[in-house]
């Protein structure tokens, strides 16, 4: 008998028979297997799935996804990907950026992609270079940052993605590291989830320009001390419950407090709040050694999607109307020519 | 009463064609009075053509010559296809008025001035040291001088308005007055005066005073003595139903029927620039047609939706003006590379840089035919009046989805504003293409039909995910490719499915004239009006001397270069500096030479007789 | 004898011969009013003054202005800006933009403009509106505004500059209304004392197309209790003294407290403090009805400006070098050919 | 060690030219190693030419048939202008490498490969099913096979690397070999290697032992035989001192020649692309020249930021690639408006849209020349080798600052990373022609010398504020005007003032042959190497055939129309549909043929030598 019940995907079903063209030991192929894995464990339709990007290493993504997709231009994807949800909104959109593709050339369409709140799911991969172009600096690397085009150090000071994206308007802000394949696939099902625009920061190592830039907390050794997955309703804790993080509330600084006997509460560590902007602001800012580098799901606050507006516009306009080409082209004061009369030549 | 009136009766006179210009400060409704005009002039049958003519800045300063607005329109009972090279008539409601278009009068023409203007301040403002009526300044004219403004006061006190309110009405007096003089019927426009001020009974009253009130006083012979009143009979044309439209109108109007013979829904993604911004604001009151418009953050943005659409399945087209459409370059030449369907309107203007928004130019052909990096053939088509703009929307569309191709579609400033007459065509004269979105079994998205279109697979179909993108792909899996022999074979299908566009476009005709004649005048877009005036006239007088206008400016026409080696003289008037006469010398070798205008105003007839006469001599 | 010290000049000193093209009524001349009558006050050169603008009604400024000046292209000002001020630093650079050639099409240079804290002044005429193409709604229009673009009303989100902008990395921000030209002069003088890129949001009435959008706070009437005129140091009272900003610190949200007799200490008011990058934050988000809306300087927090970095670099790394053409034109190996020998052709 | 050896003496034989392709996997190091032995042949007083083949990829995955490298060089005792039309010899580093570039090697040619690399793994991933050393694939070649990497393996052993690390030897290994082939000096290698690797002397001491094991396998007669060896003796050139120089190195020297010769700052705003990145990188080291680099947000701040540069006092220049320029449109058409010196580079590339990135094609001339709105004429000028690249960058600055233009530079991907030898030229014989910054008396911006050029008035300059702007401005004040006499007068000046750089550019010559000859080869750019190589070798067999190279594109040298229309026969080959062709047929109406080639390679000399034949038989 013929067994005609859809099997579940597997990871590996939503990889193409395309070679992976990135240089071994990439970050870019550990975000591939993360979001790979994740789409089998949503359960993702491979044929409403599709993955737009622009142009860089990480844009070569969608080549390897077996869904639909589209490598467009440099910095264009959320441009491109506008019109795709607008011309169809049942399509799930995720659009795969880089640091220079996102943050440079393309991000005035960042912003306005996510002050417009289209529901989509932006990757953007920063390993702080321009990886594709052979390692020159980008708006995401830090000061003195040396380069091939800037052999003496970058000076100018950097674009902090997360605070970009919160300043341009976005309502779902979450951040992880290429490497962690345990916390990616949660993350990128919450961004999945967040109806409207998600934007996820994934730190991701570029072996070849740029090697461990993240060490300080990429660093499997010291990431208890370095790094704070946040979630939501729980205490920011870190260091194995030791330490957290409390707010000075007069100069409204975030400060890193020890925790005894995990009595946290009287450590002054506050709770994760996803609504908070201010809070999210605040995490966001947070450096190595000072700090722990901030994880995970860091602000959420969903509201209305543009595509879901623009269509709702569209009936609620048409209502009523009658759809009559014919009419349309007569509208307006028109009269009746009844002789056959010739034009001169 | 000014000065100077000549003796003339004022028995109606019978003309065959009449130009009149109104002009004003931007604030005096100038463009309103002179729609009202052109749909008078439409309603008596007459052929018409328009040209509105309106300042850079919103509001400009009163008074100033920079903040003058003018509307001239061109009326008869022969076909019209011209604004008139000299109006025969000129209203001016202001010094500055006067100032900047009394170069434009035909000798002998009649101005009638509001004298009521005339004072001091304005005088200064328009840089007038004397009052020219008084001065015999105007002597080779007719002058009516009289003050419309206390005219109109008068005609609305009845209804209590303020000073300021009350002159709004000049508009509308002075229109009244120019009915008279052609022996129009004003009913028409009272009832557009009601609909329009439905909410506000008294100003749609106060301005049916003024109307009326100018009317009465054209026909108190006693006070109008010097205005003529002429008769224009109506014009010869096609029985059928009518409207006035604009280019601007006729274009989105096309863009809507074009989607729909193609059976697509439209997205329209277009930033905001003058004078392409009408299409957005037409568009985005149809959402009931299937619809959807996006203003996006730039051109950049808004062309690349538009791509994302037209992936997504949808008809994209993006629209602006030559500054904007040079943004747009690269991401014409991902439209190439991917072929997806995308229609780019460019209503040009006066260039380079940001130039002269506000007047009209056909100076981007170089930028749709040339201006991307690579080899990048795409179609291109221009419209020639507003009318024609229908038709060349519709044509685009077919042909970006019959080959999946981005085509571009040139119209300008001039036919954006301009109005003419337009018989309604009937929608089902008109074949409808379906697109069709590829569903079937798995297949590579380079497989292409006997055009050597692509299949549009649409995202959302099972079974056939694939991936585009604006690298080279292989010509048969479709997968990213550098390989020398694949990028020829890529570059040569290009190449070839562009040209193949020939195969299903009619062959080049003659507008007038044919292979014997000795001199071809060669036109594209807005230039079709003072071209066929031109050779029209030269051909009464004689003259052996043909037009040809090209709609399809890439590929162009298979018969046209074989039509053009008949002709030892080739004569393209152009408002650039020789853009088409560039195309025809590399296609076809031929000795075409250019006429250039490259002063932000249309042709004039005469100035195009004038070059056919030298090129016979 | 003959006087040759320098007159001060007079705002009227930096008016052009060019008749004012906007149109009656506009804010616009407000602004140019304000601006003129501060480069008088503040003493400022007219030959070391560049005024430098996009495309908009607000970017006809220049022409304006007895100074030198750069009307440009849409959106592009910040990026001519840089080369302008990277090529001679000792200019001083007003870029005149706005809400659309700012934001819209220039969002992204702006951004970077911020970022690399070029020094200088940035005037962002914000009318929420296009008015220069006869109003389009701009990104920083309200949902639902009916335009000839959107006869359906808007349905995006807004932009909010400041938040943008401080988002991007402003370490100045400001604001102030067209008619404020009480208040306009010092805030613009403050502008143009820090060092680094100051954004500056001018609230501006477009009497054509968006006549009287900022009437909830801009009504003389009114004002006192729909505006707060920030001073750093100074606690954040408004309503004649009678009311003040407070923060509740759980939430981190602000609120409208009553003072009573003055005593806006026990009353929870916050003295405003410049420094305090987390407040600016909070402020700028304030909206009428139930907050006033913060005006003068929002944020201050200098730091070394980009050009003056780049300059810095330039000489340091040229330090010690030889600057022989010659010399660099026959660098690495190089082999000497003795005998004349022909090629052949 | 491999089978199929033949026979064949180990003598030195006399060549006049050779072609070496060095193929590799990207992580053997073949573009290091071919230039290394780039500058050995130069120093060997060899003429030469280089055609570096890298990947799209960064690092592609090991092993692959897409991660291949290839190095080619062509040198010899005659004038080398192409780097070959096919390798006489091919160095195979593995399968994939022996795979992708096998069918370009001479029939008979020699293969070295490296059996240590022939692995069923590798052989898997190169998409042989069988070992191509092992079959009779390659019987029409000779084949040198043997086990390089275990011979390096074996050479660095001393050293104790890990086996990683020392097989990171086998590329000088390889160079060790084939400078035995050669009979070169090894002491240069050597004093590079220690320079390179100072910091670490145990691996500078491993490569050298390396290169001298590989160079004592070749003189090991028993073991090398099989492998020929060469001598090609020195090339006939003029006196002077010589470096090696690629198009990129050349080119930023010639900026920084250019600038200093007009007495100018430079400054430079780019945005990174492929392959116009080297420019940024080159010229960001050379801030002591007065230089000042600019990496932008994206290519429009770029080019914006260099706008602001020239406005206020510096010499502006960008650079990009195709994409990159499409971007940079609107902003050329601003520079042109305001008249503004600035020089655009284009390091042209495979196209349309990304294209191929790393593959060299001349299709943007039609966007150089056409690809703004408006008629916004421009300057445009190529470089046709490395070495010309010197010499354009000098004469683009001059242009830019003697007219206040924007000025467009073409090179391509080909000229970019190809090196050749130069003869470095005394600084002191370019003419200085010092740029000036008005500071006088009270002057229009628009005032205007002899050659139309308006004045530069930097800011900062007491007593001469004004407002320059995109808009179009008046002719005498340069203020706000669009009166339609203004813009045309404007238009005209514009380009009457381009037309006017033919004034001050040499007249075209012939490259080989003269007007008597019956057939002229017409080319522009890159494609020099190969026209030159033909149309030589064409007349040495008697053909009448001569060669036109065209620096200057736009405006034309004054008597290249009336040289060309002494000729029945014009061919123009170029890489790309036909776009030069474009020109010269619409600007002198003579029948240009066109020979196009789009493939991301350059011509071959075969490949117009049979498009000579054709055309003269
Ligand atoms: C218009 C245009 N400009 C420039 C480029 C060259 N380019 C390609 S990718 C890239 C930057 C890549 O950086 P990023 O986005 O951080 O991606 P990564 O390679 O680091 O993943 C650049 C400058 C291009 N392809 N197109
Ligand atoms: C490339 C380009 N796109 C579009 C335009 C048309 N345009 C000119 S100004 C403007 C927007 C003006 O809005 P804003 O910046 O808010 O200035 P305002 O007129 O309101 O002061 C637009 C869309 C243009 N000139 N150039
Ligand atoms: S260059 Fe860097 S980012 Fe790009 S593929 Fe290689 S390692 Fe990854
Ligand atoms: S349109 Fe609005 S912003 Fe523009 S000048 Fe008029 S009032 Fe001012
Ligand atoms: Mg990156
Ligand atoms: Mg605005």
């Amino acid at each position: 008998m013929n067994d005609m019940t859809p099997t579940k995907l597997k990871a590996a079903d939503f990889a193409t028979d395309q070679e992976v063209r990135w240089c071994p030991g990439c970050g870019d192929y550990a975000i591939l297997k993360g979001v790979q894995r994740t789409m089998a464990e949503m359960g993702a339709t491979p044929e409403n799935t599709v993955f737009i990007s622009g142009i860089g290493c990480s844009s070569r993504f969608p080549y390897y996804m077996e869904t639909y997709g589209f490598h467009t231009i440099h910095g264009r994807a959320p441009a491109i990907a506008t019109g795709v949800k607008l011309a169809n909104p049942d399509l799930d959109v995720w659009i795969v950026t880089g640091d220079g593709d996102g943050l440079s050339i393309g991000g005035n369409h960042m912003m306005h992609l996510l002050r417009r709140n289209l529901d989509c799911q932006v990757l953007l991969f920063n390993n702080e270079i321009y990886g594709l172009t052979k390692g020159q600096y980008s708006p995401t690397s830090r000061v003195g940052t040396r380069s091939p085009s800037t052999p003496y150090g970058s000076v100018d000071a950097p674009a902090e993605p997360c605070a970009f994206a919160l300043g341009s308007g976005a309502r779902f802000l979450a951040r992880c590291i290429d490497t962690a394949q345990k916390q990616m696939p949660d993350i990128l099902k919450r961004a999945h989830a967040h109806k409207g625009a998600s934007f996820v920061e994934l730190y991701q190592n570029c072996i070849v320009y740029n090697d461990d830039v993240f060490g300080a907390f990429t660093d499997k050794k010291e990431s208890a001390h370095t790094q704070i997955w946040l979630q939501h309703g729980e205490p920011m804790l870190f260091a194995n419950g030791e330490k957290g993080i409390a707010l000075d509330t007069e100069t409204l600084a975030l400060k890193v407090v020890d925790v005894k006997d995990g009595d946290w509460q009287a450590a002054g560590v506050r709770v994760h709040d996803e609504r908070n902007k201010v809070m999210a602001g605040l995490l966001i800012a947070m450096r190595v050694p000072d700090f722990p580098v901030a994880l995970g799901v860091i602000y959420e606050n969903p509201a209305p999607s543009f595509e879901q507006d623009v269509r709702t516009q569209n009936v609620e306009a048409s209502k009523g109307k009658v759809v009559d080409l014919e009419a349309l082209i007569k509208k307006g004061q028109t009269w009746e020519v009844n002789q056959k009369k010739l034009r001169e030549v | 009463m000014a000065t100077k009136l000549k003796d003339q009766t004022a028995a109606a006179s019978e003309r065959e064609a009449v130009t009149v210009r109104f002009a004003g400060d931007s604030g005096d409704g100038m463009q309103l009075t002179g729609g009202q005009f052109t749909q008078s002039t439409a309603l008596a049958g007459s052929d018409l053509a328009t040209f509105p003519d309106f300042p850079a800045e919103i509001r400009a300063p009163q008074g100033t010559t920079f903040g003058v607005s003018a509307f001239q329109i061109n009326f008869g009972s022969e076909a019209i296809e011209t604004a008139g090279d000299a109006p025969d008539i000129l209203i001016a409601m202001n010094p500055a008025a006067l100032k900047t278009n009394l170069s434009a009068l035909k000798p002998g023409g009649l101005i009638i001035a509001d004298t009521g203007e005339f004072g001091p301040r304005n005088l200064k403002k328009a840089g007038y040291e004397e009052n020219p009526l008084e001065t015999d300044e105007l002597k080779d004219y007719q002058l009516v001088a009289f003050d419309i403004s206390a005219q109109t006061l008068e005609s609305v006190k009845e209804f209590g308005l303020g000073n300021k309110e009350a002159l709004r009405s000049k508009n509308m007096w002075t229109l009244g007055l120019v009915l008279w003089m052609f022996d129009r019927d004003r009913q028409p426009i009272r009832d557009w005066l009601h609909s329009k001020f439905a909410k506000n009974l008294d100003i749609a009253l106060a301005n049916e005073a003024a109307l009326n009130a100018g009317h009465a006083y054209g026909e108190t012979a006693e006070i109008a003595q010097g205005l003529g009143r002429y008769h224009v009979g109506a014009a010869e044309v096609e029985p059928g139903l009518y409207r006035t439209v604009t280019g601007g109108e006729a274009l989105s109007l096309g863009l809507v029927a074009g989607a729909s013979l193609v059976d697509l829904p439209l997205f329209f993604g277009s930033y905001p620039i003058t004078p392409a911004s009408p299409l957005l604001h037409t568009l985005s009151r149809l959402k009931e047609f299937g619809v959807t418009t996006f203003q996006a953050e730039d051109e950049i943005a808004a062309i690349c939706a538009s791509i994302g659409a037209s992936y997504a399945g949808q008809l994209g087209v993006t629209s602006s003006s030559g500054p904007g459409i040079a943004l747009k370059g690269e991401a014409m030449g991902l439209a190439v590379m991917t072929e997806l369907p995308l229609v780019i309107v460019n209503s040009q203007r006066g260039g380079p840089s940001t130039g002269l928004p506000t007047k009209t130019e056909q100076s981007d052909l170089y930028q749709a035919l040339y201006g991307r990096n690579g080899d990048a053939p795409m179609p291109v088509i221009a419209a020639r009046s507003p009318v024609d703009a229908f038709d060349c929307a519709i044509e685009a569309c077919r042909i970006a989805v019959e080959y999946m191709t981005p085509v571009m579609l040139l119209t300008d400033g001039y036919i954006g504003n301009a109005a003419e007459p337009w018989r309604v065509p009937a929608i089902e004269s008109y074949e409808r293409r379906p697109a069709t979105h590829y569903a079937g079994e798995a297949v590579s998205p380079y497989k292409r039909d006997e055009k050597l279109a692509r299949v549009w697979i649409k995202p959302g179909t099972p079974g056939l995910m694939h991936r585009i993108g604006g690298i080279e792909k292989n010509a048969d899996t479709g997968n990213i490719d550098y390989a020398p022999a694949n990028h020829q074979k890529m570059t040569d299908i290009r190449q070839a499915k562009i040209n193949g566009v020939a195969d299903t476009i009619p062959d080049q005709g003659f507008e007038l004239g044919g292979p014997d004649d000795d001199l071809v005048v060669v036109g594209w877009g807005s230039t079709y009006g003072p071209i066929h005036q031109a050779v029209k006239r030269a051909r009464r007088g004689g003259a052996k001397v043909a037009q040809v206008h090209i709609r399809h400016l890439w590929p162009m026409p298979k018969n046209l270069g074989p039509l053009l080696k008949d002709f030892d003289r080739i004569l393209v008037p152009e408002m650039n500096t020789g853009q088409l006469k560039t195309v025809l010398r590399d296609q076809f070798l031929v000795d075409a030479k250019p006429l250039n205008k490259v002063s932000g105003q249309p042709f004039k007839i005469a100035e195009i007789g004038n070059a056919i006469e030298e090129a016979l001599s």
